[in-house]
């Protein structure tokens, strides 16, 4: 009894041969088969094997639901837990099966299964508690490594891409019913989407012989018509390959695009697409999806599901066995039965679990026209044989056993329309005691189900259903389709979960989630320790927490727990459904925004010039700042940060401050504007001249820095940290718009407006005169804290005198277009003056030994302006300013608070190290048990080159108390501390005459 | 990700826009003359209703304009949206929808799926 | 003006405009200060764009406006209309001449293209011609006119690199 | 301890083909009134009710739960644990809550798997670099056990990261080997067992509608099983905190957010560490069962739904695949979100309030898991004293008021 080539139904797939490797092994199929129909037509029927106890596991379905075939892809990187059932084969695959070892008929790790009267649910709560230390030396090691399903797979860098869609419908399933709402959709004004998971479109006229015939042609035809005149319709556009996975709020779909179907992936730009859909209604046609029945052993190779062995015959044209057993309670099978008698193919017996006289009369006939074998009011008691089903064991209507050996069993336990998606979407759900099932009820969004997705199961009532549903859509069509029935008319079920083992043993088991090996044993042991609750239920068993979602299976232990409680399955309530539908690559979530375009490269006017330049950068949120600049290959950082450094004091030195944020700030009322959000007074600034300024929050603590010019009462230049632009300017405009409404004030971010030079040292005065001949940079005509507008070929450029070095220094404001001409004539013009460019390390260095602070470096948004000693920045006469009213609350207006100070070691050769501690002991202990005491932490540290030893800045609790003190610093690797002394931060030049030269 | 229709740009995706926390929260006029705990107030406790709640909204990679919308914070649903200087809509014409303080809506709530 | 590529129903162009941000509540005294410039009056309803064959004009917000110069000027003579415009202190004027960049989009899959990139609702009937848009397209801020058989998208110039390579890369993979 | 668990206990059980197991908890009906109330029947709740009986005589109490136990964050979080914070009240306060774990699992003789695989932050730029330097020098001095590793280290501990070629490279990490994961719900249930072995009334599918106060002091709870009265109230209800203070007149500094996590198909063990980075926003560790358990960030909107936006989500995987290559080949099984509710400062608030018999243990945003049976001994402490216990003093809600805020955020610590 083995698999048969059905070629009359190749519709779908065609004759060229394809072949592939299996465990080592190679076999041949078909081009369009999945890997599942392939190994069957192989008669290879073991393909796994299962989480907990290594149980030999077969191919259970025929598609997205399946909870055992799952292979591991060697020719894809190793792609693990792939779905047999719908992965396709390609010519050269190479592909695995998973958790064996050695070998899949030879596993060693199913010695579980023999211990697995004890492995029962919640076993590893109860257990491996002591003796201690046993848990983390030996017990968990060993519980890890039997985790997983698949081995890990390789490195792989995926070109996945995203597509967005706006659209007003879509249609989830290019089934029979979607292609008919899609027909009623031809020619309106909607955009439409029709979704199929599948290469093709047809779902149950592919699947099965339940219909005969449509409008009065064959299926094949009225499939191939309907497409064609959809697709001639420019509103709706077809997606196969493409499964919906996410239904989010607002109708936002994501659905996944498998572009890569009949070849191996390698050979595609990229192999999956990501569909991110906003609509604004959605038609689920998404169908069904059939369930089991627990029985003893219903996890053996060989036990498939009815519907879906009758889809391997239509759609892969492989009967997976001529003589299969069909165990049924409901009239669905019946199309099974007539395609098997069609093809030649005779069932060695038919088991209902309904009595006679509630099996349609047809089907009986049926039954004995062709004389199968038939045991009504019966059902399987259980399967035996090893690695693969030899025998199933009937339990009759007079509770006789009857065996027959058999190599296929075809079950049947009733279908369950596929609410996943629905409930994803947040519509509710509600118990059909008919049809046994739940099925869509209310909708929360713009959702409508069709078709057997809404639970509607009866052919006959198609047409009425799909023109009611859809009939507020303008300008849709009647429909009034013609379906010639080959099959029951209706589902007739009668409720059964499981049945029973005729002799109870610790080994005998029944499976309610086949992946992950949980029993009908183990959902009764958990409610009778007090889970009762569906979901304790399945966070205790870890019932359907597998990768297929527990798909065949969740509605079957509602129902064996429902018996166990005595309740109401509505009662008893399903787990919330969680999205993905089914597993959704990483890859293809991320598109092309990973990798070399995680996030953008902000680059400057002059990022060429840094390049051909020698600079090293360093990553300021996304800008690329240089750090510094090598001057040979072997220089190091530490090299160069020195040689910049002493360069700049001796010479002059230029920084490329680009990245520095911009803001143009005008109005009648610019002025109390500004009062309001910065500490600084404004008021009697004089027109031309800048001012260092602070930002705070509401709470009083330095969020942000910069210097404000004033052109004049109506009109400011603000600048920003790096950082701390796109929220400098946020918080201007929320002000703006909703406390202050009343304020005329217009801002305006000039960040990308201006280049930025800031050009410092000695020589810079000078450097300047040459660059710009026409300007007069005296200290009489441009003091320090001034500005002024220039002409600069046609253009004008902006001068500043400012300096965060403490050198005396300008900064030049150009537009980008002219900036890297003017930087390169900066260049040329103070090359003989000893002109440097220098990065942002040396630039922080510089600022120490002058004690400015760096916002975020030496702040942590817990530090007030008064904690840094800046109390002259605060407009003290202003009434108000963000923060100001926080600065008297009575913890921050104490007076130990941890307050900015300078460190320097009393041993000059010793160095300090950013970010350690302040303590009053010499040598911490080794191993440090009790908290030890700290005053505070070094915010900035670095070897000054002006002063030759090293300058630190900490913050200390009440620190400007203690100048003169010795305290010692702990040092990162090693008990001893590095003794020094607390001094005032300003380093260097205290009366600044440097600046101000 | 929801939808927000920006009063000037129209019905953009929610990632376009950043939450500003509850609306008409008005900044003490005069900071220095109430107490600390007043001060505290405004600065750290905003509402946090399970329901209907009045909220800002600024459309920051957009038009970088801010306005007010009226959201069911148990469904996520807006309910109404309307410019700064638009008078507030009175909380009676969300009563059909009122759900707070605590009670999860049959519609929409993280936490049904069957219906009772 | 230089071609980035024509390609598969997509063609970029990368063009080099100068552009004033106008912040104003409009009014009479707006409408003429940049009439006497531009001979063109500000679009008065939100997101309209009008033009001539020297400016575009667009209506960003209720209190913004955009306006390009299509055929380049020297760049003090914008300056200058910008001080200009500057002197009456209700308006603010800020020159994003060369801190932004500029492509113009076409060809016929220019939508599917795009929304590689945007979510942004490209459909006519959304986004109707000679209307502009401020969204977010491969995850930066950017600009977008509709100017019928193209758009004109803008973004700051530091994303120049990363965004024609964005665009080149929304067509070939 | 009356349910006894050993291996000998399993195999006599299974003998009886575990027909014989005892109920976990009861599942009483509410009396009329109890000396403590505990409104929420998560981890910190349960903790709570526990401590009380355990600790302070207290047997008298009901924790009522709106949902099944565990059924809010105690039940979706991603599981990980350590101490390193940066401020010494932090530090102390979670590493109180560390040392507990060590011992827990035998201390309430129920499998929690503690799992000191250790936890690392990755630093990815020279920020990074400093303030971890910092927070690794207060641990220290604290008696934490944390240490910076270099890339060199890093490598031997994930040999599938990416750590150079990458937009953010990896430039180190604060490393705490005593830090790990531990099984969510077991922790819940373990307490729920023993507290409700001590005379603890679990009453689960309760809903506390309304916290009634008299003349400035608390009388009980109304509920959808009627008044139950109570001198005592504990609300530990996490994102639906400040909804039923509001119903005593009580506003907390409290904004309940959307918190997503996912976890991916299970594979073969293969990163055998908890690996977190703020600037990239990834975190990863894997589960026993070999599900990638992976954290995302919280919408900027206070949201009760339980369900987060698309785009957080995907912010987090295009991190992870960047960082770990052969994530690329890897699938995402399930997607979900919690409500966590957070302080201006990213630290809770365990405290009385102005209404007396009334206490709060809430604000842990996104990292409470960690904190579940430390912050449950203190929170008992404080409600059976009617005054904090040391460790938790720096938390009360008057640090809104004096500005002295422990403010984990302002300090860039990973908040998770």
């Amino acid at each position: 009894m083995s698999a048969i080539n059905n070629t009359k139904s190749f519709h779908l797939i065609s004759s060229q041969k394809i072949s592939f490797t299996f465990d080592g092994k190679k076999y041949t199929g078909f081009k369009g088969d999945t890997v599942a129909s392939a190994l069957l037509r192989n008669n290879i029927k073991l393909i796994g094997r299962s989480f907990k106890y290594h149980r030999p596991r077969g191919i259970y379905t025929c598609g997205i639901e399946e909870p055992n075939a799952l292979i591991q892809i060697l020719s894809e990187h190793s792609e693990p837990n792939t779905r047999a059932t719908v992965k396709r084969i390609y010519e050269g695959m190479v592909i695995v099966s998973q958790n064996r070892w050695p070998s899949l008929k030879m596993d060693i790790g199913s010695i579980n299964n023999l211990l697995s009267p004890i492995f029962s649910a919640g076993f590893y709560y109860k257990t491996f508690m002591g003796p201690k230390g046993f848990w983390k030396k030996v017990y968990e090691p060993i519980i890890r490594r039997t985790a997983g399903l698949g081995k890990p797979p390789k490195d792989f860098r995926s070109k996945s891409v995203h597509h967005y869609h706006n659209v007003d419908i879509v249609i989830v399933g290019g089934g029979l019913n979607g292609l008919i709402a899609a027909k009623k959709l031809i020619n309106t004004d909607y955009d439409v989407l029709l979704i199929e998971q599948d290469s093709f479109l047809g779902g149950v006229l592919n699947n099965s012989k339940k219909i005969k015939d449509i409008d009065g042609q064959e299926n094949v035809e009225w499939l191939k018509n309907t497409e064609d005149l959809i697709r001639k319709s420019k509103n709706i556009k077809i997606l196969k390959d493409t499964l919906v996975t996410t239904y989010n709020f607002k109708d936002h779909l994501i659905a996944i695009e498998d572009k890569a179907v009949e070849s191996a992936p390698t050979s595609y730009k990229s192999e999956l697409a990501l569909h991110k859909i906003r609509t604004k209604h959605t038609i689920l046609a998404n169908g069904h999806i059939e369930r089991f029945i627990s029985f003893r052993n219903n996890d053996l190779p060989g036990v498939m599901l009815a519907s879906s062995f009758e889809k391997y015959i239509h759609r892969y044209g492989v009967v997976p066995d001529s003589n299969p057993i069909i165990f049924t309670n409901n009239s669905s099978t019946f199309s099974l039965l007539k395609s098997l008698v069609d093809l030649g193919c005779k069932p060695l017996a038919y088991i209902d679990y309904r009595n006679n006289s509630s099996i349609e009369k047809n089907i009986l006939d049926f039954l004995k026209n062709n004389n199968i074998q038939t045991y009504t009011s019966s059902e399987i008691e259980g399967c035996d044989g090893t690695n693969i089903l030899k025998e199933v064991s009937i339990r009759d209507d007079k509770k006789n056993i009857i065996k027959i050996k058999t190599s296929m069993l075809c079950v049947s336990g009733g279908i369950n329309p596929d609410v996943h998606l629905f409930t994803q979407s947040k519509g509710l759900i509600k118990w059909d005691s008919k049809y046994l099932t739940f099925k869509p009820d209310k909708p929360f969004q713009n959702t409508i189900t069709l078709g057997s997705a809404s639970g509607n199961f009866n052919y006959q009532s198609l047409n009425e259903e799909v023109n009611d549903k859809l009939s507020f859509l303008k300008g849709a069509k009647e429909i009034k389709i013609k379906l010639n029935l080959n099959t029951a008319d209706d589902l007739n079920i009668r409720e059964i979960w499981e049945t029973k083992h005729e002799k109870e043993t610790l080994w005998s088991k029944s499976f309610i989630d086949l992946q992950n090996d949980v029993t009908t044993k183990d959902l009764s042991q958990a409610v009778s320790e007090g889970f009762d609750r569906i979901e304790h239920l399945k966070r205790f068993t870890t019932n359907s927490m597998g990768t297929d979602q527990g798909k065949i299976s969740s509605i079957n232990s509602l129902g064996i727990v429902s018996k166990i409680l005595n309740k109401n399955i509505s009662d008893v309530g399903t787990t919330i459904y969680r999205p993905p539908y089914s597993p959704l690559s990483f890859s293809a979530i991320a598109g092309r925004n990973t990798y070399e375009f995680y996030d953008p490269k902000r680059k400057t006017a002059i990022h060429s010039w840094h390049i051909k330049n020698n600079a090293v950068f360093e990553d300021v949120g996304q800008w690329k700042r240089p750090w510094y600049f090598k001057l040979n290959q072997s220089e190091t950082m530490h090299q160069a940060v020195q040689r910049e450094s002493r360069q700049l004091r001796e010479t002059a030195g230029i920084l490329d401050g680009s990245t520095l944020g911009k803001i143009e700030v005008k109005g009648k009322d610019a002025l109390e504007f500004m009062n309001l959000m910065y500490t600084n007074a404004f008021t009697k600034m004089k027109p031309m001249t800048s001012r260092y300024v602070l930002m705070l929050g509401e709470d009083g603590m330095v969020k942000d820095d910069g210097i404000v010019s004033k052109i004049n009462d109506q009109h400011f230049i603000a600048t920003t940290t790096t950082g701390g632009a796109p929220k400098v300017l946020g918080d201007m405009e929320e002000y703006a718009q909703t406390e202050w409404p009343h304020l005329k004030v217009y801002m305006n971010s000039i960040t990308e407006q201006f280049s930025t030079f800031n050009i410092s040292g000695p020589k810079s005065r000078a450097i300047m005169r040459k660059v710009f001949s026409e300007v007069d940079f005296s200290n009489e005509k441009f003091p320090f804290m001034t500005f002024n507008t220039f002409n600069y070929l046609d253009t004008k450029v902006r001068i500043m005198r400012a300096s965060f070095t403490g050198e005396l220094g300008y900064e030049i404001y150009v537009p980008p277009k002219y900036a890297l001409e003017l930087w390169e004539k900066i260049f040329r013009n103070g090359k003989n003056l000893g002109l440097i460019p220098y990065g942002t390390e040396t630039m922080h260095l510089l600022r120490a030994e002058k004690g400015y602070v760096v916002v975020g470096q030496d702040t942590d948004g817990t530090v007030t302006p008064v904690d840094l000693n800046l109390n002259w920045m605060i407009g003290k006469k202003k009434k108000d300013f963000i923060g100001k009213r926080s600065l008297s609350r009575s913890d921050t207006s104490k007076k130990n608070r941890k307050q900015l100070v300078g460190i320097i070691p009393i041993d000059k050769n010793k160095n300090i190290e950013e970010g350690q501690h302040i303590v009053e002991i010499k040598s911490l202990p080794s191993n440090i048990k009790e908290p030890i005491e700290y005053l505070g932490h070094i915010t900035s540290s670095y070897h000054s080159p002006a002063l030759k030893h090293c300058i630190a800045m900490a913050l200390v609790k009440g620190g400007n108390q203690l100048m003169g003190k010795k305290i010692f610093v702990s040092k990162s690797n090693s008990s001893e501390t590095v003794e020094s002394e607390i001094v005032n931060p300003v380093f260097l030049d205290p009366n600044n005459r440097r600046l101000l030269s | 990700m929801f939808l927000i229709n920006c009063p000037y740009c129209g019905e953009r995706d929610q990632s376009e826009f950043s939450n500003g926390g509850e609306a008409h929260v008005k900044r003490p006029e005069n900071p220095d003359s109430i107490s600390d705990k007043e001060w505290a107030e405004y600065v750290f406790v905003r509402s946090n209703p399970k329901g209907i709640f009045y909220e800002r909204w600024v459309h920051s990679h957009g038009c970088r304009k801010w306005f007010n919308a009226v959201r069911n914070t148990s469904t996520d649903e807006i309910l109404k949206i309307y410019k700064l200087d638009e008078k507030p809509p009175s909380l009676d014409e969300f009563k059909h929808t009122l759900q707070t303080p605590s009670g999860e809506p049959e519609l929409g709530s993280g936490n049904f799926t069957v219906k009772k | 003006m230089k071609e980035i590529f024509s390609i598969r129903g997509l063609d970029i162009f990368q063009k080099n405009f100068q552009q004033v941000v106008l912040r104003s509540k409009g009014g009479d005294k707006f409408n003429e200060i940049v009439n006497k410039e531009t001979s063109l009056l500000p679009p008065s309803s939100n997101l309209a764009i009008t033009n001539n064959e020297n400016f575009l004009f667009a209506k960003q917000s209720f209190d913004q406006w955009n306006l390009f110069y299509l055929k380049e000027k020297k760049h003090e003579e914008v300056l200058k209309f910008i001080s200009t415009v500057n002197s009456d202190e209700e308006i603010l004027a800020s020159d994003y001449s060369y801190g932004q960049v500029y492509f113009e989009i076409s060809g016929e899959k220019r939508n599917y293209y795009l929304n590689k990139l945007t979510h942004f609702d490209l459909r006519e009937k959304k986004f109707p011609v000679f209307t502009m848009a401020q969204t977010l397209i491969a995850k930066i801020d950017c600009s977008v006119y509709n100017l019928k058989d193209k758009y004109l998208i803008t973004c700051n110039s530091s994303f120049e690199e990363y965004f024609r390579e964005r665009l080149l890369d929304s067509v070939n993979v | 301890m009356k349910k006894k668990y050993s291996i000998f206990n399993i195999i006599k059980n299974t003998l009886s083909k575990n027909e014989n197991w005892q109920k976990m908890w009861r599942s009483p009906e509410p009396k009329k009134s109890y000396e403590v109330i505990i409104v929420g029947g998560g981890g910190h709740g349960l903790g709570t009710a526990y401590y009380l009986a355990k600790e302070h005589g207290i047997k008298n109490i009901a924790v009522i739960e709106k949902g099944w136990l565990g059924s809010g964050n105690t039940g979706r979080n991603t599981t990980i644990i350590r101490s390193n914070y940066l401020w010494n009240e932090s530090a102390f306060l979670y590493d109180h809550s560390l040392k507990i774990w060590e011992n827990l699992s035998s201390e309430l003789n129920y499998n929690v798997m503690f799992s000191q695989r250790g936890v690392m932050n990755l630093a990815h730029n020279e920020h990074d670099i400093k303030e971890m330097r910092r927070r690794i020098s207060a641990n220290r001095l604290n008696g934490l056990d944390s240490r910076w590793i270099d890339t060199n280290e890093i490598k031997k501990l994930v040999p599938i990261m990416n750590t150079d070629n990458l937009r953010y490279p990896v430039l180190g990490a604060a490393f705490q080997p005593r830090g790990g994961v531990a099984r969510h719900d077991a922790v819940a249930w373990g307490f729920a067992m023993r507290a409700d072995e001590m005379g603890v009334d679990i009453i689960q599918n309760c809903e506390v509608k309304k916290i009634k106060t008299e003349n400035g002091k608390v009388l009980g709870v109304e509920t959808s099983k009627g008044f139950i009265n109570s001198e005592k109230v504990g609300v530990v209800a996490s994102g639906h905190t400040s909804v039923l203070a509001a119903t005593a007149g009580i506003r907390l500094p409290l904004q309940s957010r959307p918190l997503q996590a996912l976890v991916s198909e299970p594979i073969k063990p293969v990163i055998n560490t908890v690996v977190m980075s703020n600037a990239v926003h990834a975190y990863v560790s894997q589960s026993d069962k070999g599900e990638l358990v992976i954290g995302a960030g919280t919408d900027g909107y206070n949201s009760f739904t339980q369900r987060g936006g698309y785009d957080v989500i995907e912010e987090t995987v295009r991190a992870i695949v960047e960082l770990y290559p052969i994530f690329g080949k890897m699938k995402m099984l399930r997607q979900w979100g919690g409500i966590v509710d957070i302080c201006p400062d990213a630290s809770p608030i365990i405290s009385k309030c102005d209404v007396k018999g009334l206490y709060f243990n809430c604000g842990w945003g996104t990292g409470g898991f960690k904190a579940t049976p430390g912050s449950a001994n203190v929170f008992a402490h404080t409600i059976a004293n009617d005054k904090p216990h040391k460790i938790n003093a720096a938390f009360s809600l008057d640090r809104f008021v004096t500005g002295r805020l422990v403010d984990e955020h302002g300090a860039a610590a990973v908040a998770h």
